[in-house]
C-alpha cells in the first residue's frame, strides 16, 4: 500500500498534534534512567584510572571491601576474557574484546577516566569512600593524544597487536593506525591537470561530546537462578541485552532490558559502559544496583566523536566545473579502532557530480575517550573541509557560492566516488529552496557576513518490529522496539491512525521491553521514523485486514465485499448500504467470537533509506576585537521526504543546527600535557545556550521516498553537516578570513586577525 | 549478467585490482558465495562489514534482495548513525 | 567516615565562636554556589559547614550616611531588584549579575564571591572600582578592611579562622560620577571571565576625569587595581588618545596565564578593549545617561 | 552528630524527613522524597535540569544543602500543574513541541514560571538571557522561546502571539 499519492486525503500525518508522552515529561512524572528504583537497591560506582595511559600492576580491594556497607567489587578479573575478532550479534560488527575493555581496563588504562574497578555499597557515599579505598598500581607509560602525533612514527603504541589493516603488504610493526581506507573515481591526477584554478587546504576538527543532557544511568538486577533485568537510559535496549550478555558471557534468554525514557543520546547512547557492571555487582551482591555516571565521567570516559585532520584539494574549470577532488581524512578513534572513517570518506563528495576524485582515510587510536557515534558520524568532519573549501573556490572564481553547487550538485543518476549512483534524491529542490528563500537576499551591514554549507547523509533502514494491538473497548496499543529518543512514539501512534483511520487519540503507543516486542536494532541512524514507521505501518494494515474479516463474519457477506474507510468497516459492491457500518469498538467487543484476540505483530528488516541532504545559511556578526561571533539568523533547509509530525521533524533540523553551532564555535576537547582532560564539564564544555542562538527557521523540502509508504526520509542526522562549514564561510565572508581550524574560538579568531593586520 | 563495482579499498584490497565484474548470480546471496569463492575472504568482509548498493538503493543486509539482468551492485562500508 | 557538620548560628557571636572552636577545617556558607561544587569534586573536605545566612544582618541592603551596606549573604536577585542600589552602582550591580545564571541568582552573594577568591571573580573589580569596604568580624572584634585587600591569592583570604564578612560597605556617590563592569566570556552567559573590567570615574562639569579607579580581573592572581590605568584618563576626556593610553596602560598591568579559557596573548589584548569599552560606559554614565552595560 | 531533621514545605505540603550534611536539596528530593521530577544533569550549576523555588527565588535545588530547606517553601516542577489542570507553561510546552527527549523540560517549566511570575511580558532577548542557565541539547531552543512567548501573552490575556 502507498499513501503517498493522495497527499490531500492524509487525515493525520502531516499534522502537529500534542505528543503522547508529552503530559509525563512536563509534569515531572516521566521515568528516566536514574528515577528508576528497585526494592533493596544500593549504589555502584567506578573507580577510573587518573592517567592517559597505564600498565595496571596491581589492584588491590580488600580495605574497601572491609568497608562496612560495601557489598560488592569487581574488576577486568571478573569478566571473561574475549577474543581479538568481530561477532556479529545482530546489530552489525563489533569487536567485543574493546567493547570489554572500553567497559573494564584490562591490564592497561588507555585514557583518563577509564574504568578500572567498580563497588557497590548500601549508599552512595559508602561507595564513594571504598572507591578511594581501592589501591591500584600503575606503571605509567608514555601516551598520545593528538592524531598525527599518534601517527608519527616513534609514537607510544596503545596496542602491541594493531597492524594498519589496508595497506600492503602488511606492516611488520605495530602502530596506532588501526585502518587506511580508499576511494577512487576516474584519474585524479588527469583532472588536475585540466583545472584552470585549484584550491587547496588543511582542515582541523576536535572532538566534540553529543553532550546529552541526561548522565548515563541504569539499574540492574539478577536472580540467584542467573535470570536479570536491566533498566537503562539508552538508544537501544536490544543493544543493551546483546552487549552485556556478549561481555559477560551470559546467554541472552537471561536477560530481559527495558527501556527507560532516554534524555538525549545523539549517538552516545548506542553502546554499553555501566550496564555490565552494574549487572556483575547485582551479581555478586545479590541485590539490585543503580548506577549514574557524572557530568564529569561523561565528558572523560563516554562519546565523544572524532577530531581529525583533513587534507583538501579541489580543481575546477573557469566556469565552475569542477574537475578533480582529492581528500585526505586522519580520524581519531579514542583508544579502541572505530572512527567513523568509512562515512567521512564517503559523505563530504557525495553531494557533488565530480569525475575524477580520490579519497584517502586513516583510523586512527590515541590515549582518549573511544569515540561513539554522533548524528550524521564521521558526516560533519569531513564535510566542514569540503564545504570551506568549496567557500574559497567560489572566492577565487568569484562566483556565488549556491551557484557553485547548483552547478556541481548531485542528481538523480548521478555516481558518487564510492559507486553508488543516486536516485530519488532532493538535493536540487533544497538549493532551489535556499536561493528563493529570502534570508539569501536579505541586506547586510558592515561586519556581517554570510556562508552557507551544504550536507548529506545515507540515513538507514534495518531491522525493526513493531505491534498494533486493537484492546476490548476499541481503542489501540502500539508498541514498538524503539526508544522514543525525540518524538517517535507520535509519529507511530499517526502512522497506525492514519492506516486504521481512528483518531490519534484512539491509539496508545509505548516502546516495549526485550520481551515484549520483537527485535529492533536500535534507535539510531535516523531509522526509526523510516523503518520501524515502516513495521507498524504494517502491522496496521494486517489489523485492517483483520478487522474487514471480522465485520464480514458479523454480517455474514464475503470479505471482499467489506471496504474500510474512515476507521468503519463498509459493506461494499452488492451489498453496500446494507447494513451500518461498523467501528473498530464494535468490532473489538465481538472479537472473542468472530476468532479471538485482534492484533498484528511485524518484523522486518527495512531496506531503501532514502539519502537526505540538507543546505543551511547562517548570518553572522564578528567583534573583531575580542574575536566573538555572534550568530544574527540562521535558516536550515532539508529535503526531509515526508514530515510525519512536522513540528518534531522542524525540531530535529533546528536541534541539529544548534549542536553544529556548538561545534563550530566553542566545543572542544581540552587536554593538558599528561593527557588529562581539563574541561570535563558544562561549565567549561561550552555548548550553546539559548542566549547564544537566534530563532533557527527550519525550511522542510518534501521529496517523498518512494521506498517507504508515507515517503518518510530520516532527518535527524543531515542537520548537523552543515553548520560549521556555514558558520566558517559567513566568518569568512565578515573578516575575510579563512578559519581552517574548529572551533573558531575567540582567543583563535582574534589571532587570525592579528596575523592578517601584521601580514597587511 | 549483473555486475559487481568495487570502489573502496575495503572490497579492492582482495579483488586483485579488479574494479568491475560481471557474476551470474539472481539473488545477492548466491552473489556473496560466488564472490568469496573467486576472491577468498571477501565474502566475509562483504558480510561483516560492508553494506550494499543496488541500482542506487542502499541495503543494509540484502540476502534476498533480487539482481536483475544488468543490475549494478556496489559495495560500501557499512553505515550506522547516531 | 568523616561526618561533615553543618551549624547555622542566630548571632555574630555564635558564628564567631562556632568558627573559633572548631576542631578541624571549617567553611563558611552563603549562597553555598561554589562551595558546594568544591565539596562534591572532593577539592575541599572540611569537617564543619557554618552557614552565616541566618545571622542578623546578613541578608539585606539600607541606605547608610549617603551610601549603602549590603548585607554579606545577600543573593543577587536581591541586589538586582533594589533600584536605589542600581541607579547609584549600576556596575556593581551589573558585575554581581553576570556570575552564573538566574538560578546561581537567587543565592550567589557578593561576599561569597569575594571569598571563593577568584581570580576571575565578576563583582570583585566592581566592587574594588567602587572603593568598597568590607565590614569583618571575627574574635578579635571588627575591623573595616577595603575589599582589594581579602583575597590574597587564588583560593585564598586574608581572613582568619574565626573571620567572617558581615556586610559590604559602598560609598556615597560625588556628582557626575559613574560606574560600569564588562567582561569577556566566549559565549553569551554561563562562563567565568577570560578578562573583566571594573571602571568608577567621576567627571567634573565639563566632562573632564577628575577621578577614577580601573580594575582588571582574571588577568592576575588575585583583581589588579590599575593607577596607570587610572592616570590615563584622569584630566581627560575619553578621546581616542586617552582610550589608547587606557588600553595601553591595562595590557600593560596584566599578569595573566595560559589556560583552558584564554592564553596570556589573548587576555592582554582583550583587557586593553574591556578597559575601553568599560570606560566608556563609566563615562556615559558619570555623564548622566542612562547606558546599557551588558 | 546524628542525621538532621528537617521540616519544611514541598509543593504546599509540610514534609520532614532526615539528611546527612553532604545531601543536597537535590538528592532530598530525588532519593528520599522520590520526587525525581528534578533531574541531575552536572551537579555544578551549569544546565538547570534540578531548577526549584525556593522562598520565591529559583534555585539549583544541586547547590542547596537538604538541611537549608528547614523552615523553607519549595515548589517543585510536581507542584506546577494545579491537580488534573497543567499550568499554562506546560501546556504551551506541548502545543508548541518546545520538548523532545524531555530532561530538561522540569527544568525549563519551573524556570519559566519563574520568569512569568516575575516578568509577565519578557522580550524574547529577555527569554534568552533567563533562560540561559537551562540547558537543552535537543530543541535548539527555538520551540521552547516560542513555547514561552506563547505563554506569555496567553497568561496576559492576548490572543496567541505566534
Amino acid at each position: 500500500m502507498n499513501y503517498i499519492v493522495p497527499q490531500s486525503e492524509l487525515k493525520i500525518v502531516g499534522t502537529r498534534p500534542v505528543r503522547p508522552d508529552g503530559v509525563d515529561k512536563v509534569t515531572g512524572r516521566a521515568t528516566f534512567g536514574a528515577d528508576m528504583t528497585l526494592p533493596g537497591m544500593i549504589w555502584g560506582k567506578v573507580k577510573r584510572s587518573p592517567h592517559a595511559h597505564a600498565r595496571i600492576v596491581s589492584i588491590d580491594a580488600s580495605k574497601a571491601l572491609a568497608l562496612p556497607g560495601v557489598k560488592a567489587v569487581v574488576t577486568a578479573a571478573d569478566f571473561p576474557e574475549i577474543a581479538n575478532e568481530e561477532a556479529f550479534v545482530g546489530e552489525g560488527p563489533m569487536n567485543f574484546r574493546d567493547l570489554s575493555r572500553n567497559c573494564m581496563a584490562r591490564d592497561k588504562a588507555l585514557y583518563e577516566g577509564h574504568a578500572v574497578a567498580a563497588v557497590a555499597a548500601t549508599s552512595q557515599a559508602i561507595a564513594d569512600e571504598a572507591i578511594e579505598l581501592i589501591d591500584v598500581r600503575y606503571e605509567v607509560l608514555p601516551h598520545v593524544i593528538d592524531v598525527e602525533a599518534a601517527m608519527a612514527p616513534g609514537a607510544p603504541v596503545l596496542h602491541e597487536d594493531m597492524f594498519t589493516t589496508g595497506v600492503e603488504p602488511k606492516p611488520a610493526k605495530p602502530s596506532n593506525i588501526a585502518k587506511r581506507v580508499s576511494f577512487t573515481k576516474g584519474d585524479v591526477a588527469a583532472g588536475f591537470a585540466e583545472a584552470d584554478v585549484i584550491v587547496e587546504g588543511r582542515y582541523t576538527t576536535q572532538p566534540v561530546h553529543q553532550a546529552y543532557i541526561e548522565p548515563h544511568a541504569c539499574v540492574a538486577a539478577v536472580s540467584a537462578d542467573g535470570q536479570a533485568q536491566i533498566y537503562s537510559s539508552t538508544q537501544g535496549q536490544f543493544m543493551v541485552r546483546a552487549y552485556s550478555a556478549k561481555v559477560l558471557g551470559w546467554e541472552i534468554a537471561n536477560l530481559r532490558s527495558y527501556p527507560m525514557e532516554i534524555g538525549g543520546g545523539f549517538g552516545g547512547k548506542t553502546v554499553v559502559y555501566l550496564e555490565p557492571l552494574a549487572l556483575l555487582l547485582a551479581q555478586k551482591s545479590g541485590r539490585p544496583v543503580k548506577m549514574m555516571m557524572t557530568r564529569e565521567d561523561v565528558f572523560r570516559a563516554s562519546g565523544p566523536t572524532s577530531g581529525a585532520v583533513i587534507e583538501v584539494k579541489i580543481g575546477a574549470k573557469r566556469d565552475g566545473a569542477i574537475v578533480a577532488a582529492r581528500e585526505v581524512l586522519k580520524y581519531q578513534a579514542g583508544a579502541f579502532a572505530g572512527s567513523p572513517i568509512g562515512p567521512g570518506c564517503m559523505c563530504g563528495l557525495a553531494l557533488y557530480d565530480l569525475p575524477n576524485v580520490e579519497v584517502i582515510g586513516y583510523d586512527v587510536v590515541s590515549n582518549r575517550p573511544k569515540v561513539a557515534a554522533y548524528r550524521a558520524p564521521g558526516a560533519p568532519i569531513t564535510s566542514f573541509a569540503i564545504e570551506s573549501a568549496l567557500d574559497e573556490l567560489a572566492c577565487k572564481l568569484n562566483i556565488d557560492p549556491l551557484a557553485l553547487r547548483e552547478m556541481n550538485g548531485a542528481r538523480d543518476g548521478t555516481k558518487t566516488h564510492y559507486g553508488v549512483t543516486h536516485k530519488d534524491i532532493g538535493f536540487l529542490s533544497v538549493l532551489e529552496a535556499a536561493r528563493s528563500h529570502p534570508h539569501y537576499k536579505a541586506p547586510l551591514q558592515p561586519g556581517q557576513g554570510r556562508g552557507i554549507a551544504c550536507g548529506f547523509w545515507f540515513n538507514i533502514g534495518g531491522e525493526s518490529s513493531g505491534a498494533v494491538h486493537v484492546n476490548e473497548d476499541g481503542s489501540v496499543s502500539v508498541v514498538s522496539g524503539n526508544p522514543d529518543i525525540g518524538g517517535s512514539r507520535a509519529s507511530m501512534a499517526m502512522m497506525a491512525a492514519e492506516v486504521l483511520g481512528v483518531p490519534m487519540d484512539q491509539v496508545r503507543p509505548i516502546v516495549g521491553d526485550t520481551a515484549s516486542i520483537g527485535f529492533s536494532f536500535l534507535t539510531g541512524g535516523s531509522r526509526v521514523t523510516f523503518a520501524t514507521g515502516m513495521a507498524v505501518t504494517q502491522a496496521a494494515e494486517k489489523v485492517v485486514d483483520q478487522l474487514k474479516t471480522r465485520a464480514a463474519q458479523i454480517w455474514d457477506i464475503p470479505v471482499d465485499a467489506v471496504e474500510w474507510k474512515d476507521g468503519k468497516a463498509w459493506p461494499a459492491g452488492l451489498n453496500a448500504g446494507a447494513f451500518e457500518p461498523l467501528s473498530v469498538a464494535q468490532i473489538a467487543l465481538k472479537a472473542g467470537r468472530t476468532g479471538g484476540p485482534i492484533g498484528s505483530e511485524v518484523s522486518l528488516n527495512a531496506q531503501g533509506a532514502g539519502a537526505g541532504f540538507g543546505c543551511h545559511i547562517c548570518d553572522v556578526e564578528v567583534d573583531k576585537e575580542t574575536g566573538h561571533v555572534k550568530i544574527l539568523r540562521y535558516t536550515a533547509i532539508q529535503d526531509v521526504g515526508k514530515a510525519i509530525h512536522p513540528a518534531y521533524v522542524e525540531g530535529q533540523i533546528q536541534g541539529g543546527a544548534a549542536q553544529g553551532i556548538g561545534w563550530a564555535l566553542n566545543e572542544e576537547y581540552i587536554y593538558d600535557k599528561n593527557g588529562k582532560l581539563e574541561n570535563a564539564g558544562f561549565l567549561d564544555y561550552r555548548v550553546p545556550v539559548a542566549s547564544d542562538l537566534p530563532l533557527i527557521e527550519a525550511v522542510m523540502v518534501e521529496v517523498p521516498n518512494p521506498r517507504h509508504p508515507f515517503g518518510v526520509r530520516g532527518v535527524g542526522e543531515v542537520p548537523i553537516v552543515p553548520p560549521m562549514a556555514a558558520v566558517a564561510n559567513a566568518v569568512r565572508s565578515a573578516t575575510g578570513l579563512r578559519m581552517e581550524h574548529l572551533p573558531i574560538s575567540p582567543p583563535k579568531l582574534r589571532a587570525a586577525v592579528d596575523a592578517e593586520a601584521k601580514a597587511g | 549478467m549483473p555486475k559487481v563495482v568495487f570502489s573502496g579499498s575495503g572490497a579492492l584490497r582482495f579483488t586483485e585490482g579488479r574494479t568491475e565484474l560481471e557474476v551470474a548470480a539472481t539473488s545477492f546471496r548466491k552473489l556473496v558465495r560466488e564472490l568469496d569463492a573467486r576472491f577468498p575472504g571477501l565474502g566475509e568482509q562483504v558480510e561483516e562489514g560492508m553494506a550494499v548498493a543496488i541500482d542506487g538503493v542502499i541495503y543494509q543486509d540484502a540476502y534476498n534482495a533480487p539482481l536483475a539482468e544488468g543490475s549494478e551492485i556496489v559495495l560500501i562500508p557499512k553505515i550506522g548513525g547516531g | 567516615m568523616q561526618r561533615l557538620n553543618y551549624a547555622a548560628p542566630k548571632t555574630v557571636n555564635e558564628a564567631v565562636s562556632l568558627l573559633a572552636g572548631a576542631s578541624g577545617p571549617a567553611k563558611l556558607m552563603s549562597g553555598g554556589t561554589d562551595l558546594l561544587v568544591q565539596l562534591r569534586s572532593g577539592r575541599l573536605k572540611p569537617e564543619l559547614i557554618v552557614d552565616l545566612k541566618h545571622v542578623p544582618g546578613l541578608i539585606g541592603i539600607r541606605e547608610e550616611a549617603g551610601g549603602f551596606v549590603i548585607g554579606a549573604s545577600t543573593p543577587g536577585a536581591t541586589l538586582e531588584a533594589h533600584a536605589g542600589l542600581k541607579a547609584a552602582w549600576p556596575g556593581v550591580v551589573e558585575a554581581m549579575d553576570l556570575i552564573g545564571s538566574e538560578q546561581i541568582q537567587g543565592r550567589a552573594s557578593l561576599a561569597g564571591n569575594l571569598c571563593n577568591a577568584s581570580p576571575a571573580a565578576d563583582s570583585v573589580p566592581a566592587m574594588i572600582a567602587a572603593g568598597a569596604v568590607a565590614v569583618v568580624v571575627g574574635a578579635k572584634g571588627r575591623r573595616e578592611v577595603p575589599v582589594e585587600a581579602i583575597p590574597t591569592a587564588p583560593g585564598r583570604t586574608s581572613l582568619a579562622k574565626d573571620e567572617f564578612i558581615l556586610e559590604i560597605r559602598l560609598p556615597p556617590r560625588p556628582a557626575h560620577s559613574g560606574d560600569a563592569y564588562l567582561r569577556f566570556i566566549p559565549r553569551t552567559e554561563m562562563d567565568i571571565a577570560v578578562v573583566g573590567c571594573g571602571v568608577n570615574v567621576t567627571l567634573d562639569a565639563a566632562g573632564v576625569c577628575t577621578a577614577a579607579r580601573v580594575v582588571l580581573g582574571a588577568v592576575a592572581p588575585t583583581a589588579v587595581l590599575v593607577p596607570a590605568a587610572a592616570a590615563a584618563l584622569i584630566g581627560h576626556k575619553l578621546d581616542a588618545a586617552t582610550l589608547a593610553k587606557l588600553d595601553a596602560a591595562a595590557q600593560a598591568a596584566c599578569k595573566p596565564i595560559t589556560d583552558k579559557r584564554g592564553t596570556i596573548e589573548y587576555r592582554t589584548k582583550v583587557a586593553g578593549v574591556m578597559a575601553r569599552r568599560t570606560a566608556a560606559i563609566a563615562f556615559e554614565r558619570a555623564q548622566g545617561r542612562a547606558v546599557k552595560g551588558h | 552528630m546524628s542525621k538532621h531533621h528537617v521540616t519544611t514545605t514541598i509543593n504546599g505540603e509540610a514534609v520532614e524527613f532526615l539528611c546527612e550534611t553532604q545531601e543536597t536539596l537535590l538528592d532530598v528530593l530525588r532519593n528520599t522524597l522520590n520526587l525525581t521530577g528534578s533531574k541531575e544533569g552536572c551537579a555544578s550549576g551549569d544546565c538547570g535540569a534540578c531548577t526549584v523555588i525556593m522562598d520565591g527565588k529559583m534555585v539549583c535545588s544541586c547547590l542547596v544543602l537538604g538541611v537549608e530547606a528547614e523552615g523553607s517553601s519549595v515548589t517543585t516542577v510536581e507542584g506546577i500543574a494545579d491537580g488534573e489542570t497543567l499550568h499554562p507553561v506546560q501546556r504551551k510546552f506541548l502545543e508548541h513541541a518546545a520538548l523532545q527527549c524531555g530532561f530538561c523540560t522540569p527544568g525549563f517549566i519551573v524556570a519559566t514560571k519563574a520568569l512569568l511570575d516575575a516578568n509577565p511580558n519578557p522580550t524574547e532577548e529577555e527569554a534568552r538571557y533567563w533562560l540561559a542557565g537551562n540547558l537543552c541539547r535537543c530543541t535548539g531552543y527555538d520551540k521552547i522561546i516560542r513555547a514561552v512567548m506563547d505563554a506569555a501573552a496567553e497568561m496576559r490575556g492576548e490572543a496567541r502571539a505566534a
